[in-house]
């Protein structure tokens, strides 16, 4: 088990894994939403090649109100 | 019909989608103030939602332009990222660059501002930079490539309306050509209809209306505003005297009127 | 649609009809504003027009409410032969009563003025007293028998718009119940918004729109202001802040947006 | 012959008699007008009641332009 | 030193008595403004103070001239009395002419103040009438007799300073000769220096240094700004431009400096 | 006495050595002025003046602190290398830090500013800048290591007086240990102590000065105007209030003034 | 008996008499007043003259702060 | 014969020399002074140090009026 952070709480993950694996995983993954891993972008393109691994950060957004 | 960054649109106001009472508030509020661009952010998932997401619903069913932001952001790097998430989510390389500096007055950084907007232009973004009134900032954000600038008329919530009409007038009198919206600072239709008269090309405003008491009146209130003043700028406002001047004719006025 | 003097009426913009290019462009530009009432007033014919009156064809194929002045009256006397004069001429028993106390700023002499009021009322008149923003002068002529009462904003014809708000709001709190139209010295849209917003129920002017080099349009943009402020008033204005507030929820904000 | 001021000009006219008699002798009379002799309105029921005499100012105003 | 209704005084700044902390620090604030001129008024005497009147004897002490008031006065008769009551106490004919027309404004009453003036004129008094802003007013104060006028700058106790400067410079313009004073309403030295700059020839208050926490140092303060603003009138002040004039010298200028 | 840049110094007026009619005039100017500190820059001799300066003759004659200028510079380039002679030549290293942005407003550019400040303190130069009143830009400046500030009241030579009040404010509550200097824009007496009123230190003008039909009287104006804003900063001013406040005392009035 | 009023205040005198009569039988009468009697001013000339009865309004002022 | 700038102005000197020599051949040099050769300050000490040279722009500026 290693673990990571999504939107700023510890998450357990099997092992490090493929973004699009992570994501299927999760419960009540929202329609649209973006998403960074480190603080950088990763494009949807991406989210099969790109490996998240012990300690990674991803922030998965959504459209909120905004002024 | 006027042009913004290569879209007709026919509104002047540029509204924000944030502080209403209730999405459907927020709905008939936009639609009663007939923008054609709407301003929306990117944050996390509020846990409790499920996949749920009833404010984008109700905004993509306004079928207007989308303008997401990078409020929050303190930094270039932060403020870039946030842009490319954006341009993903929303399909729109339109972004409202905010990069703030300062947590109190929610300032522009105008270094931070300058070198976040040469990166997104030379990634293919079409920036709106938020950014103060400070001709020089200005100048150096056109020379970047932006067509279009969003300065303050006073910080952001106050509803102080425009604090510096001197430094917005010279802008606007310095950059004719570029498209200049007041950002920020607005509180009553009287402020939004003065940009206007002063040749700005449009406003953004959120506060004033999400925060009225009656949203709905109030965004008819800005709409009528902006037309106001768009009128008066195009007729040509007259100028300012001094000196009293009557407007009924003097001339053929009753013997008992001629006075010394 | 509102009360003005027991007659039901749409529009919150009073306008003058002088000063025009001609008369053409003044019909189509009282029609573009919207306008219920018209003030006119009465003069000696110029010679040369023989028996015709293209000006009044014009005013009465309008078909709105006539308001009849006594612009150049300087004493109570010419005041009140004026009044009655149109009264007959116009059929209409509302008078804006001038009456000029100084022959530069053209502003109302009080003393004067309260005179005419009561002898005017006495005769039946409704009085719309062409006033200064003097609170007691205000309640003297509402004491009187006023039911409107039209403080200046700024000498005629200046355009400077509402030099001295704090006595407008003062006057506008402490008279909840009378129409209160600000008449005079209004240039721009934006200066006949901020009156409505202040809770004015109309503002008159003549000038701004008639000398600006395309009165039609100016025209709709007084119209358009007007609605603006109103909408504004009803709906409640948020109150000025000195601390900037964000717009954009912090809520949800990514990590690195947490700043101490 | 006396002499009155109409609208500030000298005028003839033959004899002192009623405004009436002295409006319908004018050429080019307004459709609509009002009128003052020396300060007073004089309502139209009064035009043959009221006598015009010697140095009389009679005012014959119009609708015109006003603010 | 000028003249003030035929006494050869110093200083510009007229001083109230009232609303100090202590007597002592009232004579040390009325001493450190260097008026020689201090407004009193008339009441009934505590029921405490048995025959002694402490403030009477600081007062007199200061041997500065006594200008008496009639605040709180509401009609004509009131003020007549007590004016003839101040002469036989102060045994002054100068009377500050207080007539209140609004009980939360504390405005003048234009109509009771002119005639009040006419009456005190009649019986040989110096009226220094507090008045509005008002010209035609003003005219007809000076008509009846009077040498001096006390214009509000704000109402009393508001500390707002000058609430339409406008009406104030015309008033300056149009009545050169007279002796003016505003009265009423100025809450910092920048007030009072503003109101010297515009020609009036001195300022009357009372608030702003008798409420400061130090107000001796206050008084030091204003009586420094009703210097700057005389010097600045009699210097002559730079015309205000639109467009930066550079101070330092252009010709002269290294090389480097020569830009298109 | 109050300490500047480790000096003790006692006027809070700095004043400029340009545009007077003769150099008499200005040395007479400075010495009523009261300033310790006198701004000069440098420049190409003129042809005909030989080796003689009288100019700097009468300068050094005042005996008071320096103040060179890098005015006209546009580059990090020219400022630092003005700097440096001016060090040489005036033997202080004390430089007031201007690099131009804009020919028109001559208003600062804050990028080269900033740069220059930074080489310049690495250099051991006491840096008083020229600045805008952008509180992130004041922020980068303190930072860089600048314990006085200069930011502008309006563009140089304009006499507008502070255009941007609320922004000056929130510069002096953000940073209330630095030396923070109103310089440019000041027109009149009235102006300046309204700067010392907000908390500023101190005042740097010229042409209001200079530019007066009689600059030894405006100076002495001037002298007057900081010593009053100063004393009212330090003794505390009444909060301005909405409602008016009696000064005169309520209690014993006499019957007939009983209202209710 | 009579009842006056001195400063708002009802008193009870023994019988109309002159105000300088009145003013006398005061405790603490202040050095520097001015008098008036029904709403007017009454000089200190008249103080003998003038007879103060029933019901009669005496106002009593002294030197106070005034702005 | 070589050419320089001073202050902008084209000036003929025999050769290649120290600044200082240029200097001292200068008619009304003023009293207080400041030297950038080639837009860099050039202190007192360098004078005879520093070699002008064929198309150098000298700038030698003085005290003067500045706000």
């Amino acid at each position: 088990m290693i673990t990571i952070q999504l939107n700023g709480e510890a998450k357990q993950i099997s092992e490090a894994q493929p973004l699009d694996q992570v994501l299927n995983e999760l419960t009540g993954l929202p329609e649209n939403f973006a998403i960074a891993v480190n603080e950088d972008f990763v494009p949807r393109s991406q989210y099969q090649a790109i490996e998240i691994t012990e300690g990674d950060h991803i922030e998965l957004l959504v459209p909120m109100q905004g002024g | 019909m006027w042009n913004l960054a290569d879209k007709e649109i026919e509104s002047r106001l540029f509204i924000g989608s944030a502080l209403y009472p209730s999405p459907q508030i927020m709905t008939d509020a936009i639609k009663a103030s007939g923008s054609d661009v709407v301003t929306v952010s990117l944050r996390r998932q509020s846990q409790d939602s499920g996949n749920q997401n009833i404010f984008w619903d109700c905004i993509k069913e306004l079928d207007i332009n989308i303008l997401p932001n990078t409020a929050g952001c303190h930094s270039v790097k932060e403020a870039v990222t946030t842009a490319q998430m954006a341009r993903e989510l929303f399909g729109t390389h339109w972004i409202k660059l905010e990069v703030i500096g300062d947590e109190y007055s929610l300032q522009p950084d105008p270094f931070a501002l300058l070198e976040a907007t040469r990166e997104l232009i030379s990634q293919g973004f079409e920036v709106f930079p938020y950014c103060t009134d400070d001709l020089v900032l200005c100048e150096k954000l056109a020379e970047a490539g932006c067509r279009i600038l969003m300065p303050w008329g006073a910080p952001i919530g106050t509803g102080k309306g425009l604090i510096n009409p001197y430094a917005l007038k010279t802008l606007r009198q310095r950059m004719p050509d570029l498209t200049l919206v007041v950002d920020a600072g607005i509180g009553a239709p009287s402020h939004a209809a003065l940009a206007l008269e002063m040749g700005y090309d449009a406003v953004l405003l959120n506060t004033a209306v999400a925060q009225s008491p009656d949203p709905v009146t109030m965004a008819r209130g800005f709409k009528a505003a902006v037309a106001a003043g768009r009128y008066a700028y195009e007729a040509g406002i007259m100028p300012e005297k001094d000196l009293a001047q009557p407007s009924t004719p003097t001339l053929g006025t009753p013997f008992w009127h001629q006075h010394s």
